[in-house]
């Protein structure tokens, strides 16, 4: 473990990099000038690829490993979206360029906004929320922005399952809003006389996925939906679990009135280590008005151009200086233009069919599936309850020894309301060897936990690193380099 | 046309394993009348199919010569930034929550935090948000957080900061109840203390202090920043991270330094992409980290107490506080922020700077040239690489046909202010040399004659 | 501007380490007058700069319609073959001779190696020589080789093999005193039985046999490949290999097999990048071996039994053999080699097949059109995927007014043989869609038609 | 260790990448068809992705990985070089393209050959030659030309040191000459008494390197071209080791009437595993007549056109179909132009710069020098004859064992006259640091081989793979993998 910072040496440069002179600023008042220069990094070019080049060899990712990650679709990422993407054309294309050189993308936005609509069934869609977050966000705003415009100002509750994502609780007090949970039963199902009891007139909405985060299609979708409805309420969609029921249901279907997508799972962008995503949010008809700009418009000359709040006077505004991650958008919209209309109907079909087969699978080794008698959305949960009470291995400890095997490990403990789980999520682009390759290892770890469950403990054993101490992470900061402190060499 | 893998006899075998006999039975459990109706899609295509496509869309943006800016900023990103950001293991990976599986991902975030700390005179700085703007939003709920005590709080924002910047907060922090409150400009472009003065009066809890301002004027920081932190006011600062490799860092503006600093980092290699992904940071005191929304790498040990790295202070976090957390932020710009860190190494503080100077050199050159062809600008302040020019004409058209002649001639300024009608709002960078500065000088004047005539 | 990653401080010690005050004495064993002259040479420019510089030199070519051929032709080349293929593990590696540090390359190696052999109907094939032509004149020496009686051999060269073929087995075998004869074609474009059997009357060691010929017609390789055979002739045979998912595999021509199989696979996968670089093979049965040119490798184990790679029979090689090896070939088309095996990995049997069976219709849905408006094959037989079609007026005219209308037409033929004045040979691949064979068939006869007027 | 063909299962495509439908072929004559598909794999695009990304990650390579090679120059590839060759305009090209169409790119490889004549004082270049090895041929096949055009027929004999890389025999060969192989003194300098014993009227030339492959410059290279001069020869300058004197001195200036220069070693351009390289080659002015077409000419008005046979008329002919390798020259177009005058001047004196500093710290930490005498050149040679004799390491040890600590072994048993040798080239592009590290691992080694010999033995540990049986290789042949015969899962 080398930093960069510790392959710098002062005055070194990679001269290719930069202006070959450097004018003096004499024009500048000099009280506003920096006065000593930041110590970053002194080295050679060579240096700078070795670097990074060999530090990318330390990760993960679905182009080196499966990466069975439940709640987060890890499928394969087109190249050919990444080079579409990286057109020289599209890259240095200014924001503010006049909408004459834009008809192109523009097109494609508004092609891509057409599409989604179509796939979730909504009425208008925005492609600016820049993840999944903030196309919740965007989505609470709406629902409150529609209260409002009714003089509606008693509703100051949203109400969201105990299986829910964390980012639903945390959408939902930036938008002012309390947040009150509901319980899911022992089926996964929602508790639905514990939703009737919460429902009232201070309800602006629910928030809720389906198939739920338990990895099950939530079966009283409709009657949920009309209770929400009727205690005058909205519905919210998080789409991170769309990819298990695209081309099946739609969420307009099925009663919700707003939605996001998160175009970095189920439109297979890639994830980049933690971003950047896409979070399209779409509406049913009475949110039309409040829908964040820009959006893509289109006139009857087939002339297209970004609409403000000029055409949206409602609208909840911008989330963005610009129009969200148009890069990212460029690649869903390659996606869904090379799977077209048979190919984004499998998706789902297939996803479900991994999920389905792995979950099987795995039950017949010996794993205990938190609901065993439901159908798998495109991930299930595995509970390793037992094998904790009995061996003294948890959920982290099999996670851990995954890695050993050169599997990804899946999603550990959450949903928070399953103890010891692991949520698995194959996604419909993995093999079926792949898969039977993933039971294999399962297994045989499940054999060391009895018989060596220390192995376990101590995984894993064959990475960069062994198992990492984040109790001291926390307790000693060190969240930056600083020069004569280098902690190794 | 799908990325499927199944041939016939694997699904069919897979559901045998299932003890199914066909895939829709997967969806046994959903109520049947809730089936999608016949979908309205286009036709498959394949991948060559789609890239003709999309090449044709694409254009030729990229030869023109563009002189627009206002808070994009066109410079040139090395070529094995986006080769290396581009491999499987950086661009296909997830969150590093696995941290032993993911130590490249987490040491470039540890690097970057690192870099724009020193960048801007800070103890820390997340490992992104979305992007500039949203990121101020951010930085107002975290400067509110830290002054606790107001109940009420006035947010103070220049006119001066980038229209869609304050758009931006304001659909954000007016979901809490937050006010914003917009401060004026003087002739020069720049903030009066007066005004300053007059809004501590009515009392604050934020200033928003953007260096340069989105006109590319530059502020008397170190005088605001003390008078308003005097005032118990919290300083935000909004800054362009190429111009601090020149400029005060804002950890060193007035006495104590601003309490905040944010901004995007798309200028450090990032490219325009007609508008994102961009990578916004916010960097803070070491003691106010606990408040910090977005994700933190720590350095910490392993089990043989070898060094490693790993996500931390992971309790200000939506995935572990859930209605708690300091933001709903989950995934945020990773990749941008790891092409910055890639950037900044390339660079170095020598060759960032020598972006920051040639790009105000090239301002100096343009303002001496249009101004002897009787074009002056709008504030008289100094600027860093942009500048709001004062057109004798309509600044539409002279876009118009500057665009004819292959350049992206600026910002028309009087569509987001009125009273900046006829205000060309031109950013140079080291992406033009000297002979494209002759030559739009050139061709503005010879646009203006043509449309005056 | 360069990459030296040295300080001057770094320079003074590293001299001063081995005894020296300045760089220049490093020379000092060179006698001094042989000390360059000051050199004429353009100035340093950054990244930024070259990059401008040529970005311009590239233009966009990459938007005409290419209907082009005649031994490079153009495919749609995945997105991921070059993606891969440019990972510096695979880019900036040396020839893999430390085995253990380099299986990737080596593993890669074997792959392209089994492949190319499917492809083939052969039992071996080398991992790459220069390209096609010089491939052939490799084959040629080989085949000599393994002709040991011929004391003053013939080599048989049908006409309708590439000219640029032919001129390049011409330049490399002559050195070592080869014969080459060059046999006629009849009217269907075919070599005749008759004319072969008259070349063996007079004796020959080797007989090339193009499939399909550089006018794309087809040949009957099986009658062909026994006659030769029969009469102790080694059969070379050139193929495209694309053709090769549709077309009878040489190793399955006649009763024997061709002898040895030659091609370039610059069509899989590799860009037409103005002629280069592409990536020539040469395939053969295993007991000729020990005679092949060029790099191989074997899977063999380590000390512990596990299986591995290794670069093999490095006795034909240069780096052993010195005077005695097979060629002095040593850097080869590695790279390229890499993308082919990437490009058929991705294609497969049956993918491969719809590339070449999509470019045969096309060239059926144009001879159709252009047909229709008058415009004839030269030659009658059938085609792979190109033809000679004979226009009613000379080509040069047609190929620029075509141009203009953003068409790369086709190839002259009269330039290169007088008989074959007013032949414009055609390319056909599966880039074209029907709507561009359609675009083309009218652009064509209107250009005629403005020629002709 | 998993071919790409056990990944493979009948029936499936990675269907995105071929042409959506299959036509029929009805118009071609069965005989002619193929009737059995040939086995290539059935796999996904993410298992090909997957696939070849990993065993990307078992090579060593420049950017990986400190790869000091002798005789290969293996220095720091310019990421912008490889931009700018991948650039769609150049890659979309075809090489009959009009030249109206074509001014860009003939423009670059004008202005290269320009350069290259400056830089080895020479007066013509032809660029064509695919690598170093057909330079060599079409250097050797022009000095056959230019005797057969005096007439001069009696010379059919190449003088070769014996120090020479192995394509100047294989080479001269392929040009019906015999070779006649030279010795070297032990100072690295060609024996002059007996290269003038050799010389006579059946010499044609002599080819050799400056600096040789020992590592020395060749001081006597003024005497050596008179004598061969004299004697009715021309000099071959095989230009494989340019970049020690690259901007220091020239082959011109030395003697030498015609020269290849290896690209892909003085002019950065990568390897890439084995090729493509570039090969040009410059003559002197008697030479002019000979070189091979096609070159780029330019006329009065600065068009450019290929010049061929019907300009060149006495040309040594084509060497390929097409132009050589113009992708890879491109990017040696674009180092020149980047490194420009400054730049270009540097690099042989950095070059050597790192290798006597190398020379220097490897002899003081114990290692013994081929040369000790000598100045190094931009490489040196160690013996490591003493270590095999006392301790029973060879140098093939030395180099596996290098291998686990992370670097590149350098030239091994190269050349064949220094016993037990390793040939060290670090070039310019790496850091003193990285050098200093050699060091401290060749050290490390180096007391290894003494209290532990076994351990260099079995070397290597930590790759993919253990020490590999050549043997075993050669023997049972294994070249190419059937179906139904795979050795492993
Ligand atoms: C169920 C669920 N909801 C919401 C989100 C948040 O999406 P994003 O990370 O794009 O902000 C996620 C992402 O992990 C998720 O899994
Ligand atoms: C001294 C010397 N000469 C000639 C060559 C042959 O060059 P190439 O491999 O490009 O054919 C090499 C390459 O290794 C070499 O080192």
């Amino acid at each position: 473990m080398t930093l960069i910072f510790e392959h710098s040496i002062k005055g070194r440069r990679a001269s290719a990099q930069a202006p070959l002179v450097r004018p003096e600023c004499v024009d500048l008042p000099k009280h506003l000038l920096r006065s000593v220069p930041p110590e970053l990094p002194e080295v050679s070019e060579l240096q700078v690829v070795r670097h990074y080049t060999r530090l990318s060899q330390k990760n993960f990712s679905i182009d080196t490993h499966f990466y069975p990650l439940g709640s987060c679709t890890m499928k394969y990422n087109p190249r050919g979206a990444h080079r579409a993407a990286m057109l020289p054309g599209f890259l240095a294309r200014h924001p503010l360029a006049l909408p004459e050189h834009s008809q192109g993308v523009l097109s494609c936005l508004y092609d891509l906004q057409e599409m989604l609509k179509e796939l979730t069934g909504m009425k208008g869609v925005s492609l600016t929320p820049a993840a999944g977050a903030q196309g919740e966000f965007a989505g609470v705003a709406m629902i409150r922005a529609y209260h409002q415009s009714r003089a509606d100002h008693r509703r100051t509750e949203i109400l969201i399952p105990t299986a829910a994502h964390g980012t639903n609780p945390a959408t939902a007090v930036m938008c002012g809003y309390t947040v009150r949970e509901i319980p899911v039963l022992d089926n996964g199902d929602v508790d639905l006389d514990a939703l009737q009891l919460a429902l009232g007139p201070q309800t602006a909405g629910l928030m809720m996925t389906n198939p739920s985060t338990c990895g099950v299609f939530e079966r009283q979708i409709k009657k949920i939906a009309e209770l929400v409805h009727a205690a005058g309420g909205l519905l919210y969609y998080d789409g991170a679990n769309l990819n298990a029921i695209l081309g099946k249901v739609r969420p307009g279907d099925m009663g919700f009135d707003v939605l996001h997508m998160n175009l970095h799972k189920t439109f297979a962008t890639p994830h980049g280590g933690g971003g950047p995503g896409s979070g399209p949010v779409g509406v049913h008809e009475r949110l039309l008005p409040f829908l964040p700009i820009p959006i893509v418009g289109c006139n009857e000359d087939g002339v297209y151009s970004w609409l403000d709040e000029r055409d949206i006077p409602q609208t909840i505004g911008r989330l963005s200086a610009f129009m969200g991650n148009i890069g990212v958008l460029l690649r869903a919209y390659f996606y869904a233009r090379q799977l077209g209309h048979d190919g984004l109907l499998k998706v789902g079909a297939y996803a479900s069919l991994n999920a389905n087969y792995l979950m099987h699978r795995l039950k017949d080794v010996g794993f205990k599936l938190a609901y065993p008698e439901r159908r798998a959305s495109h991930e299930f949960i595995i509970t390793l309850e037992w094998e904790a009470k009995h061996w003294g291995v948890t959920a982290m400890d099999f996670a851990k020894r995954l890695l050993d095997y050169g599997f990804h490990a899946p999603t550990t403990y959450f949903p928070l309301l399953v103890p010891e789980c692991l949520l698995i999520e194959p996604t419909e682009t993995e093999s079926r060897a792949e898969l039977d390759a993933f039971v294999e290892a399962m297994k045989s770890i499940r054999d060391e936990a009895r018989d060596n469950p220390q192995l376990l403990k101590d995984a894993p054993h064959t990475l960069p690193v062994r198992r990492l101490d984040d109790v001291r992470a926390a307790r000693e900061l060190d969240l930056c380099w600083k020069s004569g402190l280098s902690g190794d060499k | 046309m799908s990325y499927i893998p199944h041939t016939h006899e694997d699904e069919q075998s897979m559901l045998r394993s299932i003890g199914l006999q066909h895939r829709d039975q997967l969806f046994d459990e959903i109520p049947a009348e809730l089936a999608a109706p016949a979908l309205d899609l286009p036709e498959s295509l394949n991948e060559m199919q789609v890239l003709r496509l999309l090449s044709k869309k694409a254009g030729h943006f990229d030869e023109r010569r563009c002189f627009m800016g206002f808070g994009a900023y066109a410079h040139h990103i090395p070529a094995a930034v986006w080769d290396i950001v581009g491999r499987g293991e950086y661009m296909t990976a997830y969150t590093p929550y696995q941290a032993e599986a993911s130590q490249g991902t987490l040491q470039v975030i540890y690097e970057f935090q690192s870099m724009m700390a020193m960048l801007t005179g800070m103890d820390v700085c997340n490992a992104s948000v979305y992007d500039g703007a949203s990121g101020l939003a951010e930085a107002v709920l975290m400067a509110l957080r830290l002054q606790k005590k107001h109940p009420n709080p006035r947010v103070l924002v220049p006119d001066s900061v980038h229209p869609w910047y304050r758009q931006t907060l304001r659909s954000i922090v007016s979901q809490q109840g937050v006010q914003i409150c917009e401060m004026g400009h003087n002739a020069q472009g720049q903030i009066d203390p007066s005004y300053l003065d007059e809004e501590i009066g009515k009392g604050a809890a934020v200033l928003v202090l953007a260096q340069p301002n989105c006109w590319g004027v530059l502020d008397d920081v170190d005088h605001l920043t003390d008078q308003a932190q005097k005032a118990g006011i919290k300083v935000v600062a909004l800054v362009n991270p190429t111009s601090l490799a020149l400029l005060k860092p804002p950890g060193a503006w007035g006495t104590r330094g601003a309490d905040l600093v944010v901004g995007d980092a798309q200028p450090l290699g990032i490219p325009l992409s007609s508008g994102g992904p961009y990578v916004g940071f916010l960097a803070c005191r070491l003691e106010s980290v606990r408040q910090l929304p977005g994700r933190l790498v720590g350095r910490t040990v392993d089990l043989s107490m070898r060094p490693g790295f790993t996500l931390t202070l992971q309790a200000r976090e939506q995935h572990i506080r859930r209605a708690k957390a300091t933001s709903n932020i989950c995934t945020n710009q990773g990749l941008a922020m790891s092409a910055a860190t890639i950037y900044l190494s390339l660079l170095g503080a020598e060759g960032l700077a020598r972006v920051a100077a040639v790009s105000h050199q090239r301002m100096l050159e343009l303002t001496r040239l249009l101004e002897a062809s009787g074009i002056s600008p709008f504030f008289a302040a100094p600027v860093f690489h942009e500048r709001v020019f004062r057109l004798p004409v309509p600044v539409q058209p002279v876009l118009q046909a500057m665009a004819q002649r292959g350049f992206e001639a600026g910002v028309d300024m009087g569509s987001y202010d009125v009273a900046l009608q006829h205000g060309l709002l031109v950013c140079t960078t080291e992406l033009l040399e000297s002979e494209d500065i002759r030559d739009y000088a050139q061709a503005l004047a010879e646009v203006i004659r043509e449309i005056q005539s």
